[in-house]
C-alpha cells in the first residue's frame, strides 16, 4: 500500500503562484506520468512530493500519513534527475552505496543491495568506474540504481531521458518500463515528450499552468479528451481544429465546408460556437470530402506522408498517410474526416461536447 | 593637472610615433565608418597589408608580436641579465664594468667561508635564514589562507541576507595596494597601536606588544595581515567553484539523506577539490614572492625576496658583489617558482582531462 | 647653460638654494633646474643613475666619499686658495682613500653633528637634575633611568637605528674604528664595551622596544617619533633635527646638551650634506660655478642663516652667524652642537676619519642588523660582533 | 520587530534559521569588523592633527585635551615653573599659525597686558626677544656681533668682550640681552602646552584644575602641576582618578594642503601624482587591453608552429614577479629609453601573462563557427578580431580591464624602477611612500592621502563589483 | 549554371584520412543531402567545398572553374552554420549588412539586397533586435538571410536544424524547402536525420566512413537501397534485418521460418548466405507468418502503434501498425512479410541481390 494522495496542494514562491490546488490519487503500483508544456509545474510538483520543496498549503500524503513535514529522506521515495545527479567523484559503487551509508546499514547489507540491484540493471562491470567514463544510458541505469537500492516505496523521475539522444531515448523508455514491471513500485514521472507519456504511462496527468487538466489512462486522455487544451497536446501531430457554427446537426465550418455529425455523440445547441476536431490520421483523402486544403508541404518519408496546408481561412490543417501519397504542392485537395473519431469542443470554454466517456 | 600631462606627453617620443603610426595606417586602409571603427582598422594596418600581401598564414605570429616584445624586454631579458649578474662580480651596473666570476656569486651566496677574505661567510646564513623564514611563513600562511578563503567561501555560498555585501566586504582588502595595507596595519599594531593599548585597557595584556617586531608575534602577523589582503581573492575563486557544483547534487543527497556535515565532506569537498588545488598552488606560488605588503609592514625578519631586494642595493646602499649575489639567489627562487607553477599546470590540465 | 641640481631637504634648504638660484643666474647668466626629491633618491637611485648615465650635473649628496668616481674635480674652475682656506676640514671626507689625493670636489652645505636632544618638562616634573657637561654616558643613563621611574614613562633613552648615531657614544667608550693604517677594525675593546652596555640597556628598558629592535636587517629607523610623542626622555639624534623640533614640539621644554663622554674622550659624528658636481655633466663649467658660487662665504652664511644650520665654513664658524628672527633656543643648540664638533675633533679624531670613510653607508647598516639580534636574544653578543666583523670584512672587499 | 526576524530568517525550502546560519552570520559578521575596523580607523585618523598623531592619541574621533600654558622663566632667582591660564588660542598655537597669521595679531598690545614673570614667558613664546634685540641694537649702536655672539665659536668668544659691550644697559635691558645671548643666570625663557585635568587631591581630595603633560591612560599616575596655585611643584595624581575635556576639532588641512602642494615638508604634489597615476592607470589598461587580446586571439583561434611553446612560456613566466628580476627590469627599463617618465611605467607593465591567459581561456569559448561565418564574409583577420572577437570577449576585457586599472593603480615595484628619480612622473603610490623621510614623518598627509589613493579602486570597486566577481572568479588568477 | 563538380577528393588531417576519394556531380538548382553517421566526414567535406578547409587532393569546381585554391570568400558561395554563428553583439541588420560592407559595396545596394531579404524571410520587424532576443526559429531565418543577400551561386547548410526542438524542426523543414523553391538556388545540406534527407532533398548522397554509399533521389533509396548500410540507414525505424540461407526460391532465417522469394526480383544462389530484409511496416500480423517474434514492448501511440520484440535467435524485429494493436507483452505472435517490399543482401559484402533499378 505505497499510495499516494495529493490533497488541495498549492505552492507559491513569493508571489507568483505555481501551483493553484492539484488534487490527486495515485494508486500503489501506478506508473503515472505527469505531462504538460513547460513550465506548467511538473517539477515543482514532483519535488513537492519528494520533500525537495516545501507545500505553501494542502497535504501530500502517503499510505495515509500526512508527510508535509517529513524531511525528504524520511519520506521512503528515491528520486531520479533529470541530470541523473550522479556524484561524479564516487565510483558507480559508491554512489549506490552512498545513500545506505548515511542510513547507518550494516555493511553486509549495504553489499547484498548493490549486488542485487547491479544484476537487474546489468551494470555488474560498471562498478568501480566513475560516472565520468560511462555513456548516457549507462549513467541512466546507475541513477536509477541509486534509486532502487534505497528499496523506496515510490519513484520519483524528473524528466530523466530528455538529455539522451533520439535513439538511447527509444531503448531506456522501454528499460523503465521493463523495470516497472519487475518492481512493481509505485512510479512518478515527468516528461514533456507525449510519446514517453502515452508509452510508458499507466496513468497520464496533463497539468497546464498550475492545474490538473485530465487524469487517466493515455487511451483515454486520446480517445477521450476533456478539453481541446489535452486533445491538442496529447498525440502527434497534434489535432487539427477549425471553427465553426452548429448548424442542426452539422457543423459549419467557417472555412466553408459542412461537416454531418454522427447522432446522440455530441451535446450541442444550435448556432453554438464550436471548435471541430479530427487527427491528421483520421482525414482521408476524398474528392467530395468537406474539407478543402491548399498544399503547401508534402513529405514523403516512404513509409508513410504528411501533408500540410491550410483551410481557406488560414487555419492550419495536416493530413496523415501511410505510404506514400501522390499529391503535389500548390494543389488543393479535398478532405473527408472520419466521423467516429472526430470532436467537438466549445469555441470559449473548450471543453468537449461529448456525451460518452471512456470505458472503465 | 595639465602640467602633469604635458610631462607625460612631453619629452617622450613614444606618443608622436604612435600618432605617425595610426596617421600612415590611416592613410593606407582609408577606413570608413564610424570614429571608432576607422581607429582600429587604422590601428591594425601592418596586419591588413600583411594578410593582402601573403596570405593568413604568418598572421598569428603578428597578432602576438607586440605582446611578445614587451614580454620579451621586459620579463625576458630582466631573466637573462640577471643570470649576466649572477655571473660576474663587482659593484657596478654596467656589464663593461663586471668582470666574469663564474661560481664565485653562487659561493658568496651559499660557501661556508667567504671567497674574498677567508673568514666564516655571513652571506649564507642571512640567505638560509631568509629561505628558512620564507618556508615557515609559506607554511602557515598558504593553509591558514585556504582554510578561512574556503570557510568564507562556504559561508558565502549558504543562501544568506546580502550575499553580495558580505562578497564584497570580503573582497575589498584585495583591491588595497600593498603600501595601505602596511601603513593601515602598522598603525595598528606599532606598540603604542590600538591593539595593544586596546587589549591593555581589558586587562588582557599588561604592557604594549611591539606585535610586528617582537620575534614571538611577526610571523604571526606577517601572516595575520597577508592572510587579509589576499583571502579575498581566493575566497572568490572558491565561491566560484562552488557554485559550479550542481544544486541537483545536493538535491539527490538530500533524498539520499545525507546531514550537512556529511554533505560538506563526501560531496562538497571533494567536488571543490580541483578549485582547491588551484587555489592552494596560486597561493603558495604569491606567499614565496610575499614582500611587498611585508615591506611596508616593517617586519622582523626578511624573506626572500626582500633579502633579493636589500642585497641587490638597487635601493639602499650597493655593496661589493651585492648585485651578483642578489641575482644567483633570484635565480634559485625564480626556479622554484617555475617549477611551483609548471606544477601548478601540470595538475590542472590533469584535472580538466 | 642650464645645471641640473638634484636636491633633497630635511627643511626648507631646496627652497633656499631655488632663491639662490636667481641670484646665480644674475650673476652668471647661467640657469638652475632644482629637483626636489626625497631622500631615498638620493641615498638608493643616484648610484644608479650616475652608472646608467642619466644623473644630474649637480647633486646634494650625503655619501660623500662613496661617490668620489662620479665627482667632477673643481680644481680648475675655482680659487683653491679659498677653498682650502675655509673648508680643509671637509674637503677630505669627498676624496679618494689614501690621502694621495687633493681636489676639490664638493661643497658641504652644513656641518651636522650627532648630539643628544633632552625633555627638560620630563627632568622638571620627575625632579631630576640634568647631568653637567663633561657628564659621562653613565652618569646620564643613571639619570635617565631615574626619570623613568618616576615619571612611569616607556624608556628613557631613544636612538636613531643606525650605526652612525651610535658611533658618538662607542668613541666614548674608547672605541677606535681604524687602525694606523686606516683600515676599518669595527670591534675592538672599546667597540665590544660599548656594545655590550647597549644590549643592556635595552634588556633593562632603558632603551625602547620601538628603536632599534623594531627595525630589521640594514633599515634606517628615526626615532624623533618617539621624543617628539613624549616617550622618551633622551634622543640620540643630531643637529638636522633642530628645526623640525622647534617647529613641532609644543608640549614640553628640550634642549641639546653637550655630548656625553667616556674613558675614550666625548665622541659625536660629525657630518652633512654636500653639492658636488659630476663628470658627466654635458656643462661642467656650469655646474662647478654653481658649487663655487654656493661656497662663497656670503652666500654660506645666507644659507646657514636661512636653514640655520651650523656652516662647515671655517671662519663662520668662528665668527657666528647671524640666524636672524630664529629663536635663542634654536641658536643656543646650534652652538652647542657646534662645540660638540670641535670636541670631538680634538678628543675622538677616528670620527673624521670614520665620516671621511667611503664605505661608511656599509658599516651604518651592518652594525644595527647585527645587534638588533644581540638585543632580541636571537644571537649572544659575541656572535653578534664576531658575525659584524666578518660581514663588515667581506662587505668593504674588493 | 517579529517581521523583522521573519523576514532575516526567510528562506527557501527551510521556515527558520538553523544552529549553521547563526554560526554563519556570527562568522560573517567576526569577518566584516575584521575588515571594516582598520579601513575605518585609518578614515578617522585621517582628519586627526598632526600633534594629535603626534601624541599617539588613540582616541576615534579627531579631538585635542583641553589646554593650559606652563612657562618657565629664567631669572636671578633661578629657574621658575608657573601655568598661566585663560589665554587666547591664538597664543597657545602661535607655532601652528602660519607668518600672515602672525603678522595680522598685535603681539605688543596682546604684550602690555601682561607683567612679570607671565610677560617674559609670553615675550619668548612669541618670537618677540629676537626682534626687539635686533631693535635694541640698532637704536643703541651696539656692536653687530653681538648678533652672531650666540654661534660664535668658543675661541672667538674669548675674542670679544661682552661686558664691555653690555655695559650701561638698564636692568630689563640687560635682562633682554641676557636672554638672547645665553648670559648666565639668564636662558632663553620657554612656554609649552600641557593638558588641563580636572582631580581630586590625592591627600586633601579636594577637586581642582591641574595641567598634565601626557594624558596617558595606560600610565598608572601622571606628574600633575597645579593650575591654579601657580609655584607648587608637581604631584602624582592616579590616573583614573582625572577627567580631561576634549574638544573635537577634525582637520581637513590634512587633506586640503598636500593636494594644494602647500603641505610642508612633502616634496611632492598630490594633485600631480593622483593626476599621473590616473594617466599611467587609463593607458596602461587600454594597451593591455589591445595587446593582451591580440595575443589571446592568435593562441586561442589559430593553429601555428610554436603555439603551445608561447603558450608555455607565458604561463611559465606569470609566476616569475617582477621584484625577483628587479636589477635586470631596472637595466631593461634604462636601455629602452623609458625611465623617467611614466611611459617606464605604461609599458613594461602593459604585456600581463596573466592577461593574455585569461583572455585566452575567455575567447576558447567562442564557437569558430562565428569565425568562419566572418571569413565567408569576406572579413579580413584584422577585421575579424576587432569586430566579432573583441565584442564578444567584452565580459573577459571587463575582468581583466579592472584587473589592469587595481594592478596598475596599486602597482609600486615597477614605479620604483622606473621612475623613483623623476618627481614629476611620480604615481600615488610613490608619493605615499614620500612620506617616509629621513628626519620627518608627515603622517597626517600621509593619513590623508592615503585615504585620497583609495577613492579609484573604492569607485572602481563599487560600480564593477560584479564583473570583478564573476570575471576574476572564473579564471581563477591575479 | 552554378553547378558543383567534385573530383576525386581525398583529405587528411595529418595521418587521419577522413575522406577517401569523392566523386560527385550536383546540377544548377538542386537540393543535394549528404546523409551519414556522425562522424562519417559530411562536415569536412561541405567545409572543403566551403573553402574552410584546404582539400588535399583532388578537385572541387563550380561552373567547371576548379576553387581549390581560391578563399572561401570568393567562391561565391554562402554557408549556414549548424548553430547559425550569427554575430550576437550585432542587431539583425548589422548581422545581414556584414558581409556585404566587407566588399565595399556601396550602402545604397547594401540596404536595398537587406530590405528585399527581410521582406521574403519576414523578419521585417526584427532588425533592430539582436540575435539574443530572437526564437530559435527567428535566428534560423536570420541565418538564412544573411546567406540570401550575399545572393550566393550555392548555399551550404550543416546541420542546421539540429539545435532545435522537434516542433520547429518540421517548421523550419518546411520553410528552407519553400525558400528553395523560391529562389531555385543550388544547395546543399548536410543532416543526420534522415527524415530531413528525406522530405527535402531533390538527391541525397549517403556517406560512410568518408565514402559515398549511395547518390540518389529519396525514394530510390528508400525503394531501391543499394546496400545493407542504405537500407538500415534510410527509414525510420530502421529495416529489420535477419540473416538467413538461399534454399531453392526462399530463404531459411537462421532464427526460423521460411520466406518464399518474388521471382526474378532477386540474383542468388543457392546456399548462399544472405541477409532478409523488411521494414517495420511492411510486416503484418497474420496467424500463419513465417516470422515468429517475442513481444517485449508494446507502444500504443494512439493513431499507430510500434511493437518491438526478438525472433528465436535473438534478433531484434519491430512492427508498425497504423491504429490501436491488440498484442500483449510477453506473448509471441507471427507476423507476415510484404513480399513485394522485401529486400536481400549478401551477408559478406552487404550489397543488394535485387536486379531491378530505380525508373530514372
Ligand atoms: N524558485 C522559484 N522561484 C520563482 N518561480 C519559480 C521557481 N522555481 C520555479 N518557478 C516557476 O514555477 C513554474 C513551474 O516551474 P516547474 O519547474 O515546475 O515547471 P516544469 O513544468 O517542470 O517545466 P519544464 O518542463 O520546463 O521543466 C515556472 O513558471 C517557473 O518559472
Ligand atoms: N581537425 C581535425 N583533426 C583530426 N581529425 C578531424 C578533424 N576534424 C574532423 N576530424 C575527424 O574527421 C572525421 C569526420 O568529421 P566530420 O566533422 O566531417 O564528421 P560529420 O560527418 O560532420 O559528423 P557529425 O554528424 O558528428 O557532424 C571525424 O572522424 C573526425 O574525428
Ligand atoms: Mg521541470
Ligand atoms: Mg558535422
Amino acid at each position: 500500500m505505497s499510495d499516494l494522495k495529493l490533497d488541495n496542494l498549492h505552492k507559491s514562491y513569493g508571489a507568483t503562484k505555481v501551483i493553484h490546488g492539484i488534487d490527486m490519487q495515485i494508486d500503489s503500483g501506478d506508473f503515472c506520468v505527469f505531462v504538460g508544456p513547460s513550465g506548467c509545474g511538473k517539477s515543482t510538483l514532483l519535488r513537492m512530493i519528494a520533500g525537495l520543496e516545501s507545500v505553501t498549503s494542502g497535504t501530500v500524503s502517503i499510505e495515509g500519513q500526512p508527510v508535509n513535514h517529513v524531511p525528504a529522506a524520511q519520506r521512503g521515495l528515491a528520486m531520479v534527475f533529470q541530470s541523473y545527479a550522479l556524484y561524479p567523484h564516487m565510483s558507480v559503487r559508491q554512489n549506490l552505496s552512498f545513500g545506505l551509508e548515511n542510513l547507518h546499514m550494516p555493511k553486509q547489507e549495504v553489499q547484498e543491495r548493490i549486488n542485487e540491484a547491479a544484476r537487474m540493471l546489468q551494470i555488474e562491470e560498471l562498478m568501480d568506474r566513475k560516472p565520468g567514463q560511462l555513456s548516457g544510458g549507462q549513467r541512466q541505469r546507475i541513477a536509477i540504481g541509486r534509486a532502487v537500492v534505497r528499496e523506496p516505496k515510490i519513484f520519483l523521475f524528473d524528466e530523466p531521458l530528455s538529455n539522451l539522444d533520439a535513439e538511447l531515448r527509444v531503448a531506456m523508455r522501454a528499460e523503465i518500463s521493463d523495470l516497472h514491471s519487475r518492481l512493481g513500485n509505485t512510479m512518478i514521472y515527468v516528461t514533456h515528450d507525449q510519446v514517453e507519456a502515452m508509452t510508458m504511462a499507466d496513468k497520464i496527468a496533463v497539468l497546464r499552468k498550475g492545474l490538473v487538466e485530465q487524469f487517466g489512462r493515455p487511451l483515454d486522455l486520446f480517445n477521450y479528451p476533456a478539453n481541446r487544451f489535452v486533445a491538442g497536446f496529447i498525440g502527434s501531430p497534434a489535432m487539427n481544429f477549425a471553427d465553426g457554427v452548429i448548424k442542426g446537426a452539422s457543423v459549419v465550418l467557417n472555412a466553408g465546408g459542412t461537416i454531418p455529425l454522427p447522432q446522440g455523440r455530441f451535446d450541442t445547441t444550435d448556432g453554438q460556437q464550436v471548435t471541430f476536431g479530427i487527427r491528421a490520421s483520421h482525414l482521408s483523402l476524398d474528392e467530395n470530402g468537406p474539407i478543402k486544403l491548399s498544399v503547401k508541404t508534402v513529405e514523403q518519408l516512404g513509409t508513410e506522408s504528411y501533408v500540410y496546408g491550410q483551410l481557406d481561412d488560414g487555419t492550419d490543417f495536416a493530413l496523415h498517410q501511410l505510404g506514400q501519397v501522390d499529391v503535389q504542392q500548390g494543389t488543393v485537395i479535398n478532405l473527408a474526416p472520419t466521423l467516429d473519431h472526430s470532436h467537438l469542443f466549445d469555441t470559449d470554454s473548450g471543453l468537449t461536447q461529448r456525451i460518452d466517456t471512456a470505458p472503465t | 593637472m595639465l602640467e602633469a600631462l604635458s610631462n607625460a606627453f612631453s619629452g617622450n617620443s613614444w606618443p608622436v610615433a604612435f600618432i605617425i603610426y595610426l596617421v600612415l595606417g590611416w592613410v593606407l586602409v582609408r577606413p570608413k565608418g564610424r570614429i571608432g571603427g576607422q581607429l582600429m582598422s587604422a590601428l591594425g594596418w601592418p596586419i591588413e597589408i600583411a594578410q593582402r600581401l601573403s596570405g593568413a598564414t604568418g598572421l598569428p605570429y603578428i597578432f602576438l608580436l607586440p605582446n611578445m616584445i614587451i614580454f620579451g624586454l621586459f620579463t625576458f631579458s630582466p631573466l637573462f641579465i640577471n643570470i649576466g649578474f649572477s655571473v660576474t662580480e663587482g659593484q657596478s651596473i654596467l656589464f663593461e664594468n663586471r668582470p666574469y666570476a663564474g661560481l664565485d656569486n653562487a659561493r658568496r651566496l651559499l660557501a661556508e667561508t667567504q671567497i674574498d677574505t677567508g673568514a666564516l661567510n655571513r652571506e649564507d646564513d642571512k640567505f638560509l635564514q631568509a629561505v628558512a623564514d620564507t618556508f615557515i611563513f609559506v607554511i602557515f600562511q598558504v593553509p591558514i589562507m585556504v582554510f578561512f578563503a574556503l570557510c568564507t567561501a562556504l559561508a558565502l555560498n549558504r543562501e544568506i541576507i546580502g550575499r553580495a555585501f558580505w562578497r564584497s566586504v570580503f573582497f575589498y582588502p584585495v583591491m588595497l595596494s600593498p603600501v595601505v595595507v602596511g601603513f593601515l596595519w602598522t598603525l595598528i599594531l606599532k606598540r603604542q597601536g590600538v591593539l595593544s593599548i586596546t587589549l591593555m585597557n581589558w586587562g588582557i595584556i599588561d604592557e604594549p606588544i611591539q606585535w610586528l617586531t617582537d620575534p614571538s608575534w611577526t610571523m604571526f602577523w606577517s601572516v595575520a595581515v597577508y592572510t587579509w589582503a589576499h583571502l579575498g581573492f581566493y575566497m572568490l575563486i572558491l565561491l566560484a567553484g562552488l557554485q559550479a557544483i550542481p544544486k541537483d547534487l545536493y538535491e539527490a543527497a538530500r533524498m539520499d539523506g545525507t546531514n550537512e556535515w556529511r554533505m560538506l565532506r563526501r560531496i562538497t569537498l571533494p567536488l571543490l577539490m580541483p578549485t582547491l588545488l588551484v587555489v592552494t598552488i596560486l597561493s603558495l606560488v604569491k606567499a614565496f614572492q610575499a614582500f611587498e605588503e611585508l615591506y611596508a609592514l616593517n617586519v622582523r625578519w626578511i624573506s626572500l625576496v626582500a633579502y633579493i631586494f636589500e642585497t641587490s642595493g638597487l635601493r639602499g646602499q650597493p655593496t661589493a658583489n651585492g648585485l651578483g649575489i642578489a641575482a644567483t639567489a633570484s635565480l634559485l627562487v625564480a626556479l622554484v617558482l617555475i617549477l611551483l607553477s609548471l606544477l601548478q599546470i601540470y595538475l590542472t590540465s590533469r584535472q580538466s582531462k | 647653460d642650464e645645471v641640473t641640481f638634484l636636491c633633497y631637504q630635511d627643511g626648507n634648504e631646496c627652497e633656499v638654494f631655488a632663491g639662490m638660484a636667481d641670484a646665480f643666474t644674475a650673476k652668471t647668466g647661467h640657469t638652475v633646474k632644482i629637483d626636489t626629491v626625497g631622500y631615498d633618491v638620493i641615498r638608493d637611485q643616484l648610484e644608479n643613475q650616475l652608472q646608467t648615465g642619466s644623473a644630474p650635473d649637480v647633486a646634494r649628496v650625503t655619501n660623500l666619499g662613496g661617490l668620489n668616481q662620479y665627482y667632477l674635480d673643481l680644481t680648475p674652475h675655482v680659487d683653491t686658495a679659498y677653498w682650502e682656506e675655509n673648508y680643509s676640514a671637509t674637503l677630505p671626507w669627498f676624496r679618494q682613500p689614501g690621502g694621495e689625493d687633493a681636489g676639490i670636489y664638493g661643497w658641504m652645505t652644513q656641518l651636522t653633528v650627532t648630539g643628544p636632544y633632552v625633555n627638560v618638562s620630563m627632568f622638571e616634573d620627575a625632579g631630576v637634575d640634568m647631568p653637567g657637561a663633561g657628564a659621562t654616558w653613565d652618569d646620564w643613563a643613571n639619570a635617565l633611568r631615574e626619570v623613568k621611574e618616576t615619571l612611569g614613562i616607556t624608556a628613557g633613552l631613544a636612538m636613531d637605528r643606525t650605526a652612525h648615531r651610535m658611533a658618538g657614544p662607542a668613541f666614548s667608550y674608547g672605541a677606535k674604528f681604524f687602525d694606523d693604517t686606516g683600515t676599518p677594525i669595527l670591534v675592538d675593546e672599546g667597540f665590544r664595551k660599548f656594545a655590550e652596555t647597549f644590549v643592556g640597556w635595552h634588556k633593562e628598558g632603558l632603551m625602547p622596544a620601538e628603536g632599534w629592535p623594531a627595525g630589521s636587517g640594514t633599515q634606517y629607523k628615526n626615532a624623533a617619533p618617539l621624543f617628539l610623542s613624549g616617550e622618551v626622555a633622551m634622543h640620540m639624534s643630531g643637529s638636522w633635527m633642530i628645526n623640525n623640533y622647534a617647529e613641532n614640539i609644543k608640549d614640553f621644554d628640550w634642549k641639546v646638551v653637550p655630548a656625553p663622554c667616556g674613558d675614550g674622550g666625548c665622541g659625536a659624528m660629525p657630518g652633512g650634506a654636500g653639492v658636488v658636481a659630476f663628470k658627466s655633466s654635458k656643462s661642467p663649467e656650469a655646474a662647478a660655478m654653481w658649487v663655487d658660487f654656493l661656497a662663497q662665504t656670503e652666500n654660506t652664511e645666507a644659507f646657514a642663516a636661512a636653514t640655520r644650520n651650523i656652516p662647515a665654513h671655517a671662519g663662520l664658524q668662528a665668527s657666528g652667524v647671524d640666524y636672524g628672527d630664529a629663536s635663542p633656543v634654536v641658536a643656543a643648540s646650534l652652538s652647542v652642537f657646534a662645540a660638540n664638533a670641535g670636541e670631538a675633533a680634538k678628543s675622538t679624531p677616528q670620527a673624521y676619519t670614520f665620516q671621511g670613510y667611503n664605505k661608511n653607508h656599509v658599516i651604518y647598516g651592518i652594525v644595527p642588523d647585527y645587534l638588533t639580534k644581540a638585543i632580541t636574544g636571537e644571537i649572544t653578543l659575541d656572535a653578534a660582533l664576531e658575525a659584524i666583523d666578518a660581514d663588515v670584512a667581506a662587505k668593504i672587499a674588493e | 520587530m517579529s517581521a523583522v526576524w521573519q523576514f532575516l530568517g526567510r528562506r527557501q525550502g527551510h521556515d527558520k534559521l538553523s544552529a549553521v546560519d547563526w554560526i554563519v552570520y556570527i562568522y560573517l559578521f567576526f569577518g566584516f569588523l575584521i575588515i571594516a575596523l582598520p579601513v575605518g580607523w585609518i578614515a578617522l585618523n585621517s582628519v586627526k592633527s598632526a600633534f594629535q598623531l603626534e601624541k599617539q592619541d588613540l582616541s576615534i574621533l579627531p579631538s585635542d585635551f583641553n589646554r593650559v600654558a606652563r612657562a618657565t622663566v629664567y631669572s636671578d632667582q633661578g629657574r621658575e615653573i608657573f601655568i598661566i591660564n585663560d589665554l587666547p588660542d591664538w597664543v597657545l598655537n602661535w607655532k601652528d599659525l602660519r607668518p600672515e597669521e602672525r603678522a595680522a595679531r598685535n603681539v605688543p598690545e596682546f604684550l602690555a597686558s601682561y607683567e612679570g614673570r607671565a610677560f617674559y614667558a609670553l615675550r619668548s613664546h612669541l618670537g618677540q626677544v629676537p626682534t626687539q634685540v635686533r631693535a635694541l641694537i640698532a637704536a643703541q649702536n651696539m656692536p653687530e656681533w653681538l648678533l652672531r655672539y650666540p654661534s660664535m665659536s668658543a675661541t672667538a668668544r674669548q675674542d670679544v668682550d661682552i661686558e664691555a659691550a653690555l655695559a650701561g644697559r638698564s636692568a630689563d635691558e640687560r635682562r633682554l640681552l641676557g636672554e638672547f645671548l645665553g648670559l648666565a643666570p639668564y636662558e632663553p625663557n620657554r612656554m609649552i602646552s600641557q593638558i588641563l585635568v580636572t582631580a581630586p587631591h590625592p591627600e586633601t581630595g579636594v577637586v581642582q584644575n591641574y595641567a598634565v603633560p601626557k594624558f596617558d591612560p595606560s600610565r598608572p599616575f601622571l606628574a600633575a602641576r597645579d593650575a591654579t596655585n601657580a609655584t607648587s611643584g608637581v604631584i602624582r595624581i592616579p590616573t583614573e582618578t582625572a577627567t580631561a575635556t576634549r574638544t573635537i576639532n577634525p582637520s581637513w588641512g590634512n587633506y586640503i594642503e598636500p593636494l594644494s602642494g602647500k603641505a610642508f615638508g612633502v616634496n611632492v604634489n598630490f594633485a600631480a601624482c593622483f593626476t599621473n597615476s590616473v594617466l599611467v592607470t587609463l593607458i596602461a589598461t587600454l594597451l593591455t587591453l589591445l595587446i593582451n587580446s591580440m595575443a589571446a586571439f592568435s593562441l586561442s583561434k589559430y593553429k601555428f608552429r610554436g603555439q603551445t611553446m608561447f603558450f608555455v612560456i607565458i604561463l611559465a613566466t606569470l609566476m616569475v614577479p617582477p621584484t625577483i628580476t628587479l636589477v635586470g627590469v631596472f637595466k631593461a627599463i634604462n636601455a629602452t629609453g623609458l625611465s623617467g617618465s611614466i611611459w617606464g611605467v605604461i609599458i613594461p607593465g602593459a604585456a600581463t601573462p596573466a592577461g593574455v591567459f585569461l583572455l585566452r581561456q575567455y575567447m576558447l569559448t567562442i564557437p569558430d563557427e562565428l569565425i568562419e561565418a566572418a571569413r565567408m564574409d569576406a572579413a579580413s583577420e584584422w577585421k575579424v578580431y576587432w569586430r566579432i572577437i573583441l565584442p564578444l570577449a567584452l565580459p573577459a576585457l571587463a575582468a581583466l580591464g579592472i584587473l589592469s586599472v587595481i594592478w596598475r593603480w596599486n602597482d609600486l615595484i615597477l614605479p620604483m624602477v622606473a621612475i623613483a628619480t623623476t618627481k614629476e612622473a611620480y604615481t600615488i603610490q610613490l608619493c605615499l611612500l614620500e612620506f617616509r623621510g629621513e628626519h620627518l614623518s608627515q603622517e597626517h598627509y600621509r593619513l590623508a592621502m592615503t585615504m585620497v589613493s583609495l577613492i579609484p579602486t573604492t569607485l572602481v570597486f563599487v560600480f564593477l563589483q560584479k564583473h570583478i566577481t564573476t570575471g576574476v572568479a572564473n579564471t581563477g588568477l591575479k
